[in-house]
């Protein structure tokens, strides 16, 4: 940072401030009061669906080793970030998720919510089908989201609606451009947004300092005029409190918020990926002393919420849960060839007549 | 000829205007009716569009329907993509089209595929209009005509009117429609002719091509700015006793071969004009069916009349790289020779 | 065949390897003699990228030749629009072709034209190289195939190869040449077989299409990933007592017209095969231009094998939409039907 | 900004600070020490340029009225900031200008700097053919320019330069992607790099208010670890301080610099506009009392270094100089239309012969 200089002309103009938002740090212990949101039912359910979570995401890694699933993004270790999006979303809210938050559409996507993330990585469209009629499918194209989530934060805010939008997006996401133009019109046009920065120290091989030269990326924010605030991302409370934080906010036209929620992640990025070839075991390793799951089951013990039973059940129920659901992906059949065509324009265009002809003929042949 | 009938049908509210008055009337009309339109892009709303195609809405419907957005064309097709999902129609303006290319992503990844790759569950009634093509003395890359490139994705409508009537309708056409549509306006035609345009709300059909003048010895399909210069062609021709059809092409995508290939099928002859360089051009995609679908009735080989595979030169050079009416008789002419 | 020849030249350096290592080997062959030359793009250096194919440059070269950038497509294309212009030589990579979209303005708005408005005061010799094409069971956005698009744009190169020996010497060629050059790699065929590559530093022409098998018969003209079943093909007709002549297309910008109308004049039949999706495709081109200038030799209508005009469906239902050999070889059975 | 609540779990995380550079007020008063820069000298250089870019520009803008020019963007109000940039340049930085640097480009652009971007804005190419060979033409598409820039400076410092590369954008390019990517880049890899904004508070009609939430344009530079720094546009001193600060920080290996400056765009968006369609007269009348060419002349005369008569002489001198350029421009012989394959590619492709042939068939015809 600049000195004053008076001598060189310098006048000082602006200071800055940002914060960080820890409740329970990484040995489980309370660094700050116990907020009254985190009842002992909330922390058990948050729990439970973290849980839920990775079982999830184990299975589908094991579907796509032996065949059964396409390339498939591991959300491992981020379980506290994407479940208190979930918990914290209203259901007339609109989410606008990206590709890594399984455990978001386990709290938003309805009871077959794993069943269909299963088919849309198995490579069917039909597992877009589902959910809230708001919310956007997984975005694939980097950051595009969030600018769908600016659009649809200025449709709400259009409509006189109170509800908010939340939109996540990578580390990696916030050095493209639609992260910024998008930030920057919720500055000014005070969109009723919540951005969530799953902050997970790598975009594939690229690691976060080589993504960005500030110290964080919650004061991006800081250049549209927008609050930033930084959490720790592996503490289900405090990504919860900054959410809260930022509806009120919203709610007080007081406009959008950018959330840097501090995580890792510690699989590879997808089953197409091995990140053994750029991280080292050790950086690993340190990683698994601060994740969410192992945090939050002491803490729960601490409160004698927990004990080995309860977990037992837990990862039983869950197991079965998502047997039951990769059941339905597998009994799923594929569509037919022809829907290629079925949701191309909702008005078929008969102009476009010789294409399914051209089809019939390739069916029929091959 | 529909389209001529339903321009003249007789109605209460016709006025004499240019394209751009037609443009403006039909933002106004359907602003009016359908409160789910809103109106988004640089200068649209305070300045009412540089060419101000926009003029009078920020006042008649407010700030909040007419958005001046920031400088971001990405961000102006994107947010237009997160409002079409949430119900709004979106109508947004991207200044000049050689400033599209950051509109591309969200235009091609998303408002193209919203409704397939959720299979219904979610759409994306947006209209992204564009002023295009050269012959205004512009400057650098504001003469720009890419409508091949956007033709080319799956998904999306692409319409150019060439008259202020056809304006007015397709642009109706084009809000109501329930799937993105991209919406050319050659510049170049903005203001050169008047025409008496009936604000009726009246839309005119997406998908077909429009027979601007009958004849029988020549097929000569085109659209946009160079319409005027095909009808000209046609006017000289018939001074040679050469009977030339007109088609207006008005929707490249998707597109209507049928009144294409009904029309060569007859006459045997086929000029296709665009300003677009020609190699991959839109000609070549017209060209091609013709050929593969009246190999037994062409007289002659398709002819292209087109811009050349260069970039469109500054303007003091413009008018050697725009075809003209002279350019399209001559390749008439061409398929008459033994 | 002039590349047959180029291909099995003896030199020193010879070694068995699939498409993706001779697009290896040649970069690490031109960064060794070409200090200007430089790599740059997502996860290129530690992780010498997602295909591998930029593997062990960082390890040779340093990090100050091979950078991985920040996640931004535009931001790639821009800079090295910026370091082409300043004695560079960028080879920038985009990790799918589903993600070159925000890449577009600099590439056709900047890279494209920096020799021409500056009168060649400025050059922008760049390579942007993407993987693209289905095929490989990947995600939505990762099998898309647009070269159309790109071709369509005046001052860029566009080059497909089609084998790992041609990939070897069209890579070399690209990173020579003093202009921009798109160069698009069909994953579908990044491994499928090996060849014999001379690591000889040996360029092959651009601006020329390559006949891979004469024929008399008809020809088949493809490019990229489609050339196996083009080949395949041509087989299967063979045991027909039909003479397929195979031509890959390589540069597909600019456009070497002269060796598939040769081809088309002595055959008399012609089918086009490629991937992406039919309207607007590069197709198109070769189709008008075989029959606007064949128009006396053709004996049948140009047959196009396509993909469709949706969206590559999702992998389950990939297939129906990729061409294959049977597609082929029925396209060029119908053009041998009275 | 978050007041800090350590019972919701907040922490204090990071300040930051912003600075503004003024020298000269708006009523030529010094507000800091004369800076040893600033000779009596390089104060009449400066003030010559000013004057000189001004009649340059008001005679660009006859010249389009009168049918002789095509569209032309006046600079009117802005001549310190660009003026200082050609100042401060040395011969092997690297130049990558937007459209409204009509000073810079005088001072950059050798002798026929007028004439050739009288060629330019006149429908010529032939216009961006002069200049250092590094330079980068006029640049139209917004923020384009800045990603050039970032590159450009990547290449120096892959060379080893020592030199820099200064790219001017608008307040309104601030808001296109491009402008946040490169900064990250910019801040990243510690480029040699300086980026000018010429917020001149309007991007055609849209003011600085609609187009940035955040109280400054210079606070970007924080979310990108990048050196931001705001200063009075119209004061020519301001300005080039900034500049030099710059410097020495790219040469301390310290990475690039954002500079705001703050100006007024006095004229039209281009000759194409008519600003009193979306701004008070009252409004720009305000401005003109900040503007800074009578800023300079008033100190100028304060230090007894100018006079009524040294005014008439160089008003003289500059139209001269000025006409001199407009009959270059006149008597420019128009390109042959051929010459629109000249450079499409160095090595002309033989397979696009038959566009030649078009072309001559076309010229034949017409
Ligand atoms: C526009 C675009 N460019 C490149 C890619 C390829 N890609 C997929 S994921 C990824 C890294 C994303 O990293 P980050 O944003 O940090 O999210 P994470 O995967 O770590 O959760 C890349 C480069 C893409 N999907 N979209
Ligand atoms: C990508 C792009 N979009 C739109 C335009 C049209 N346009 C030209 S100048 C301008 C406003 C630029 O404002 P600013 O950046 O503040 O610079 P100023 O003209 O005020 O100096 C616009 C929108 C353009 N040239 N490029
Ligand atoms: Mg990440
Ligand atoms: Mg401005």
């Amino acid at each position: 940072m600049t000195r004053l200089n008076e001598q060189a002309g310098h006048h000082a103009l602006l200071d800055f401030h940002l914060e960080y938002i820890q409740f329970v740090n990484e040995d489980s212990e309370w660094v700050a009061e116990r907020p009254s949101f985190a009842t002992d039912e909330w922390l058990l359910k948050a729990y439970e669906y973290m849980v839920l979570s990775r079982v999830f995401d184990q299975k589908a890694v094991a579907l796509q080793r032996t065949g059964q699933l396409g390339t498939f993004p591991s959300a491992l270790g981020q379980e506290a970030f994407s479940v208190a999006v979930g918990l914290e979303l209203q259901s007339a809210d609109v989410f606008v998720p990206y590709y890594r938050d399984h455990g978001t559409h386990l709290l938003r996507g309805g009871d077959n919510a794993m069943s269909n993330l299963l088919l849309y990585w198995g490579g069917d469209e039909s597992g877009s089908s589902y959910g809230p009629v708001q919310d956007f499918p997984v975005c694939v194209p980097i950051a595009t989201q969030i600018t769908h989530a600016a659009g649809a934060a200025a449709a709400l805010k259009i409509k006189g609606s109170d509800q908010l939008v939340m939109v996540t997006i990578g580390d990696g996401g916030t050095s493209k451009g639609d992260f910024f133009e998008s930030l920057n019109v919720a500055g000014v046009w005070q969109l009723p947004l919540v951005i969530l920065v799953n902050n997970n120290q790598y975009a594939i091989s690229v690691s976060r300092d080589k993504q960005c030269g500030a110290q964080t990326l919650a004061q991006k924010a800081i250049g549209a005029g927008v609050q930033g605030i930084q959490v720790d991302g592996n503490d289900v409370l405090a990504v919860s409190q900054a959410i809260n934080e930022a509806r009120t906010r919203a709610n007080e036209h007081k406009g959008a918020t950018l959330i840097e929620a501090i995580t890792y992640r510690l699989g590879d990025h997808t089953t197409a990926d091995d990140a053994s070839r750029y991280r080292s075991a050790q950086e690993v390793k340190e990683a698994w002393l601060k994740e969410p799951i192992k945090r939050l089951q002491t803490l729960l013990n601490n409160l004698n919420l927990w004990d080995s039973d309860k977990e037992k059940t837990l990862q039983a129920s869950s197991t079965n849960l998502v047997e039951e659901q990769v059941d339905i992906y597998l009994k799923t059949p594929t569509a037919s060839a022809q829907s290629m065509f079925d949701h191309l324009y909702r008005d078929w265009p008969d102009v476009m007549n010789e294409q399914l002809d051209m089809l019939a003929d390739k069916l029929e042949r091959n | 000829m529909s389209q001529a009938i339903i321009e003249n049908s007789a109605t209460d509210d016709i006025s004499e205007g240019v394209l751009l008055d037609a443009v403006n009337l039909a933002l106004h009309y359907e602003m009016a009716v359908d409160e789910s339109v809103v109106v988004l892009g640089e200068d649209v709303a305070t300045n009412g569009g540089v060419f101000r195609a926009t003029v009078g809405l920020k006042d008649k419907f407010g700030f909040k329907r007419v958005m001046d957005t920031p400088l971001a064309e990405a961000l102006i097709s994107g947010m237009a993509v997160g409002m079409a999902t949430q119900g709004l129609k979106p109508v947004c303006e991207i200044q000049f089209m050689g400033f599209i290319f950051p509109a591309f992503e969200h235009l091609f990844c998303h408002a193209a595929r919203m409704r397939n790759r959720t299979r219904g569950r979610m759409s994306c009634p947006m209209v992204l209009r564009a002023p295009y093509g050269g012959g205004i003395h512009a400057p650098e890359h504001h003469s720009e005509s890419t409508e091949a490139l956007i033709a080319h994705i799956p998904g999306i409508r692409v319409v150019v009117p060439s008259s202020p009537a056809r304006a007015y309708g397709l642009l109706l056409a084009a809000i109501r429609d329930p799937d993105p549509v991209v919406f050319l306006e050659p510049k170049r035609i903005y203001r050169t002719s008047q025409q008496p345009i009936n604000n009726n709300g009246a839309a005119l059909p997406l998908d077909t091509c429009f027979t601007l003048r009958e004849g029988t010895d020549i097929s000569l399909i085109s659209w946009g700015a160079c319409i005027p210069d095909a009808l000209m062609a046609a006017e000289t021709l018939q001074q040679q006793n050469i009977s030339a059809e007109v088609i207006d092409v008005a929707t490249i995508k998707p597109l209507d071969m049928r009144t294409i290939l009904s029309s060569v099928v007859t006459t045997g002859r086929c000029v296709i004009i665009h300003e677009a360089a020609r190699s991959f051009g839109v000609g070549a995609e017209i060209s091609a069916q013709v050929s593969e679908k009246c190999f037994l009735n062409l007289l002659a080989p398709v002819q292209r009349v087109t811009g050349f595979d260069t970039h469109m030169p500054y303007f003091k050079n413009e008018n050697y790289y725009l075809p003209n009416s002279e350019d399209i008789v001559a390749a008439a002419l061409e398929t008459f020779k033994e």
